[in-house]
């Protein structure tokens, strides 16, 4: 049986590239870069949209990104049902292509700010979340100056009650996001976005004070190879 | 040449922290009076041509595809005078 | 604007040249004539005046810096010393690290987010000049009192400018230092660190060989950034009066840094830069007459070709622009065509504006004339080199006459523990450093707030996967330990950087050093510059580190009011195996606390009287190497056999602020008791030389041995566990308590 | 009640990143002619009474020493018809 295959996207200014394809390498599968010029998703199973700066952050955050010939793929695809998560930055993009309602706007203390978070597994019924309990506690590092979740009335209402925010903030919402939320899904559960950040919280040496980020990874994993 | 402005501020019901810090800090600098401030941000845009029909609905194109983000952006144009 | 060349320049021999305006003294005006055989052209005026500037030529610090070399210990480590971009490091299994750290202190006070971002900027792309991924970052930090207007001021600009800066480059924050005092409201310092790493057989240098070779500018257009920035801004006093006529601050592209180190890893790997120079202060002026001087001695430079972002640029102004995020590499003619390739596809404008030729001559062209023709050497090398006069400082004796015996002890302990442990400089630095991503890149086994950052090797480069070191690295000074003595300061600096890489259980291999002092034209200034630099090339001696490379940073001084002579000191170190690192603090309950090395009574320039008394006297603490290197010959030791499990070097505030910290760090309390009788002193004298581990109870008797073997005294203090410290008969502080001292101080002061 | 606009741009001479990056982002989603891009902040200030000479000169000083940072930026004002 071939490893599973997870896309880990890089645009010009994309970070956390390095650390998203140790954590899917370190969970069994096969990382493969995607470069964001390219219009090829190279037959990957899944795609993972790393945190950073795409762009400098310039103008909004995932403003430019979002219309890179990557992403005219990633898309449809998304549509279609591939699993994709963004976190941070990756977050951002997804709202800003409109595969997740909402928007993230400047943290409402004005401040960058990178903390260990607790946070709460609202939603294990997710393509990147089915390896935690419903209702579970983890803790993963934040690092975001543009993280308030924010999203109509209507769009906060239906995301609650169709059981699509899949992690909230837990012991002080760190930017002022509605409803404390951390991260949400799209309807059909296969793209999911959050702020904080699993693929630094997967190793004992390095990266925050938990391997709770592992739990993304495990999921995905088992869920390609399941399917 | 032509210079063309897009102005986008954030919808009303969006919470501007930006802004509030700013009316917060105004009594402490000395300044009453002032009731509410909003930040937004303002855009010159230089077209080679003149601001004609054309000109402008592409500017309007780019202001709502990439400048604004219309589910927590409102914005105007104007051609500078 | 008539154009002034090499031609004019002949025939208007007496025209006259606004060099005193450009901060040239007229001797030096006149050596740039001799060497020459004529006036100067604006522009070769532009380049030269940028060139000598105190910033550029080292002109009043040389003669002192010298003896970082000539009193260098013998060090098999040291691959590339003084001189060059950044000293390289042998780190073992083929690899090494560069670093370096660098001031923008002047800038920062101007406008302090722009200010302290380009230092970033600017220190990473030394870095990348060497041929290096940069892969961390680091921030030593001083501003006036806390509660002073302008520290509001200056303070969330500094630290939101380079927290953005550096975090959009993805490179992890891992340490650095946030300290307080008056004497720098009207000039904070802002020192910048990067570490990198490289293969050791792949060291780039600056330096442009082969006639015919392209010369290549990179990365951002050419902008009027601070035009005069790098002589008048950097190197003259300014006083509050002059803001209307401050030149303009340059402004960094982070989002550019990020394409340029990614290009320029490319271009590494792709094997096609012949040399390579980053643009910093003095930009093309500077990048020019360095590789020039250092290759074959010629190039041809076309100024025309030098992609502009402002179209008015005059070549003088070209040549003194300090736009930021540029680079200058010297191509074979046969690798342009990939060369151009790779910046294309990191969508990095570039462009060839000249070449190398064997002429010995830099020679520069605008509009087919020629605007400069000089010997780059004579620009890049040979500048003013000054004795400058200098004495003890008048009220030296008198100063340190004024010892602490005579202030009043505190008969609440615990009250004094918590003042200091909320005071700005000892309170925790999270309001600053949760501003920094530590964590981006995912090698960072260490970060605030440990003593010392450390990154893992393995991953932070491919081909790197065997080795399981790591790189350890601290940043520390004490202005007012060097104001009492800067001799023993610098030394202190030394020390306390050299401990804090030691309690990781790394071994300092080498130093870099920023020197922060105040006009080098004032005698009693350069006194404390000479003796500070004469205290740490003995130290580095004696320690057997190294000096490779730093930066000076004079004229800190508002009207005659000179800062603290404020040497700061970085130490890196290597550990063999990275997973033997030690932790901070008391890790788990039940461990054994022991204290090495000896306590003296020693309260001159302490946190105690300054916080307390708000009183600088007397002297500071000994600086004993002898007792520094046993110390941490025996924390390596104890690493590689795995005895500790979690330690926290002593410094400003003593045992007692050690001890709270220790706590503090995963919520651990302890019951100790204090090694000798005056508690006072035994919980707050400053008392160099001394660390606090926790080792399992059954490992005690291995460290004691082996501090026995590297006579280092060790004192069992007591256990950890509970959830409060408790100095016995002493005081008695629930952790709680202690954090809520700790943590709140900084928030409640910057909200 | 009045609303005053405050524009604030950099310094023509002053590098705008932001600016830049969106100028070089155009021609890749499709719009040409554009020449420059250029991003400042526009801010909206409520005051409570009119807009007269005196609050004017208020809003001047609030621009001067808070909305705007003079070393790198202009500002304009004007009171929104
Ligand atoms: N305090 C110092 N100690 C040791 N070396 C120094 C010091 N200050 C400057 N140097 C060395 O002098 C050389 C020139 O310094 P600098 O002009 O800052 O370098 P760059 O041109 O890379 O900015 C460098 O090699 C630097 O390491
Ligand atoms: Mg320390």
């Amino acid at each position: 049986m071939s490893a599973a295959r997870v896309g880990v996207v890089t645009f010009p200014g994309t970070l956390d590239d390095q650390d998203a394809a140790r954590a899917v390498r370190l969970a069994g599968a096969e990382a493969v870069p995607l470069w964001h010029a390219e219009r090829d998703l190279k037959g990957v199973d899944a795609v993972f949209l790393p945190g950073g700066f795409s762009y400098g952050d310039y103008l909004r955050c995932g403003a430019i990104s979002r219309f890179a010939p990557l992403m005219e793929e990633i898309v449809p695809a998304a549509r279609a049902g591939l699993p994709v998560l963004g976190t941070c930055n990756g977050f951002q993009i997804l709202c800003e292509a409109h595969l997740l309602p909402g928007a993230l706007t400047r943290n409402q203390g004005l401040h960058y700010i990178c903390r260990d978070q607790r946070i709460r597994v609202e939603s294990a019924d997710t393509a990147w979340t089915a390896e935690f309990e419903r209702g579970q506690e983890i803790v993963l590092p934040i690092k975001h100056g543009e993280g308030r979740y924010v999203a109509d009335a209507e769009t906060l209402e239906t995301l609650e009650s169709e059981g699509r925010v899949v992690f909230r903030y837990m012991g002080g919402n760190p930017n002022g996001s509605l409803n404390d939320i951390a991260g949400i899904t799209s309807e059909a559960g296969n793209v999911v976005g959050l702020m904080p950040h699993p693929e630094h919280a997967v190793e004992d040496l390095t990266g925050a004070p938990s391997v709770d980020g592992r739990g993304f990874f495990t999921s995905i994993l088992k869920k390609l190879v399941n399917a | 040449m032509a210079r063309v402005i897009v102005d986008v501020m954030l919808k009303p019901e969006i919470l501007d922290p930006q802004g509030q810090a700013i009316a917060r800090a105004l009594p402490r600098l000395g300044f009453s009076g002032v009731s509410d401030v909003r930040q937004g941000k303002r855009f010159e845009v230089e077209i080679d041509g003149p601001a004609d029909e054309a000109a402008l609905s592409d500017v309007r194109k780019m202001a709502e595809t990439l400048l604004a983000n219309t589910v927590i952006e409102d914005f105007t144009i104007h051609v500078e005078s | 604007m008539t154009l002034d060349s090499v031609k004019l320049a002949l025939e208007t021999p007496d025209e006259r040249q606004p060099y005193a305006e450009l901060g040239m003294k007229d001797d030096e005006y006149q050596r740039v004539r001799e060497i020459l055989g004529r006036r100067p052209t604006s522009s070769e005026l532009a380049i030269y005046s940028v060139m000598w500037s105190e910033h550029c030529s080292y002109k009043s610090s040389k003669v002192h810096l010298r003896q970082f070399g000539t009193k260098a210990p013998k060090s098999e480590a040291l691959l590339v010393g003084m001189g060059e971009n950044a000293g390289v490091v042998d780190i073992g299994d083929g690899w090494a690290a560069t670093f370096k750290i660098e001031s923008h202190n002047h800038p920062s006070y101007v406008e302090p987010h722009q200010g302290a971002a380009t230092g970033v900027g600017g220190i990473v792309r030394d870095i990348m000049s060497m041929g290096a991924r940069p892969i961390a970052v680091m921030d030593a930090l001083r501003f006036g009192g806390a509660t002073q207007p302008d520290t509001r001021r200056v303070l969330p600009g500094v630290v939101e400018g380079i927290g953005h800066y550096g975090n959009c480059l993805g490179l992890p924050n891992i340490g650095g230092e946030v300290a307080f005092d008056p004497c720098y409201i009207g000039n904070p310092l802002v020192n910048a660190l990067c570490v990198g790493l490289l293969r050791k057989d792949q060291i780039k240098l600056a330096t442009a060989p082969g006639p015919g070779n392209k010369v290549v500018l990179f990365g951002a257009r050419t902008g009027a950034d601070g035009i005069g920035g790098a002589s008048v801004l950097a190197s003259a006093t300014f006083e509050d009066e002059s803001q209307a006529k401050r030149p303009a601050v340059q402004v960094g592209d982070p989002f550019m840094e990020k394409l340029l180190i990614e290009c320029c890893l490319e271009l590494y790997q792709a094997d096609v830069v012949v040399g390579i120079q980053d643009l910093g202060a003095a930009g093309v002026s500077c990048a020019t007459t360095e590789l020039a001087a250092k290759g074959t001695g010629g190039m041809h430079v076309d100024l025309n070709l030098v992609p502009l972002r402002d179209p008015t640029l005059r070549p003088e102004e070209i040549l003194m622009s300090e736009s930021q995020e540029r680079m200058m590499a010297v191509v074979t003619p046969g690798d342009i065509a990939a060369f151009m390739a790779i910046c294309e596809k990191w969508d990095v404008p570039a462009t060839v504006i000249g070449e190398v030729t064997d002429t010995g001559r830099l020679v520069m062209t605008w509009d087919g004339e020629t605007i400069v023709d000089i010997p780059p050497g004579t620009a890049a090398d040979d500048g003013p080199v000054y004795e400058r006069p200098f004495h003890e400082p008048a009220g030296q004796a008198a100063l340190n006459g004024d010892g602490p015996e005579r202030l009043p002890r505190p008969s609440d302990l615990r009250e004094t523990l918590l003042t200091l442990l909320g005071s700005p400089n000892l309170a925790s630095k999270e309001w600053v450093t949760s501003q920094y991503d530590r964590y981006v890149r995912g090698n960072t086994v260490l970060a605030q707030p440990a003593d010392a950052g450390m990154v893992r090797i393995s991953e932070v480069m491919p081909g790197a996967e065997e080795t399981t070191r790591g790189i350890a690295l601290s940043t520390d000074g004490n202005g007012r330990y060097a104001k009492l003595d800067p001799y023993a300061g610098a030394q202190l600096a030394l020390a306390e950087a050299y401990r804090n890489v030691a309690v990781t259980g790394a071994t300092p291999l080498a130093v870099t050093n920023c020197l922060n002092f105040g006009s080098p034209e004032d005698p009693e200034v350069m006194w404390q510059f000479a003796e500070a630099t004469r205290g740490l090339a003995d130290a580095c001696q004696i320690l057997g580190v190294p000096v490779t490379g730093g930066n000076v940073s004079f004229y800190n001084q508002t009207g005659s009011a000179a800062i603290h002579p404020t040497p700061v000191v970085g130490v890196l170190g290597v550990i063999d195996d990275v997973a033997r690192r030690i932790r901070s603090g008391f890790t788990a309950p039940g461990l054994r606390v022991a204290l090495l090395g000896e306590t003296h009574e020693e309260f001159g320039g302490s946190e105690w009287a300054h916080v307390v008394h708000d009183h600088l006297g007397g002297l500071p603490p000994q600086a004993d190497l002898a007792a520094e290197r046993g110390l941490a010959a025996v924390l390596a030791a104890a690493a590689a056999e795995g005895l500790i499990e979690g330690s926290h070097d002593l410094s400003d505030g003593g045992l007692g602020i050690a001890l709270a910290e220790s706590c503090i760090a995963q919520g651990v309390g302890a019951s100790v008791s204090l090694p000798i009788e005056d508690a006072f002193v035994g919980l707050f004298s400053e008392t160099a030389a001394r660390a606090l581990v926790c080792v399992r109870p059954e490992a005690f008797e291995a460290l004691a041995e082996l501090c026995g073997r590297f006579d280092v005294p060790c004192y069992g203090l007591g256990t950890t566990g509970g959830t409060s410290l408790v100095v016995e008969d002493v005081l008695d502080v629930p952790v709680a308590e202690l954090r809520e001292a700790h943590e709140g101080a900084l928030p409640a002061i910057f909200g």
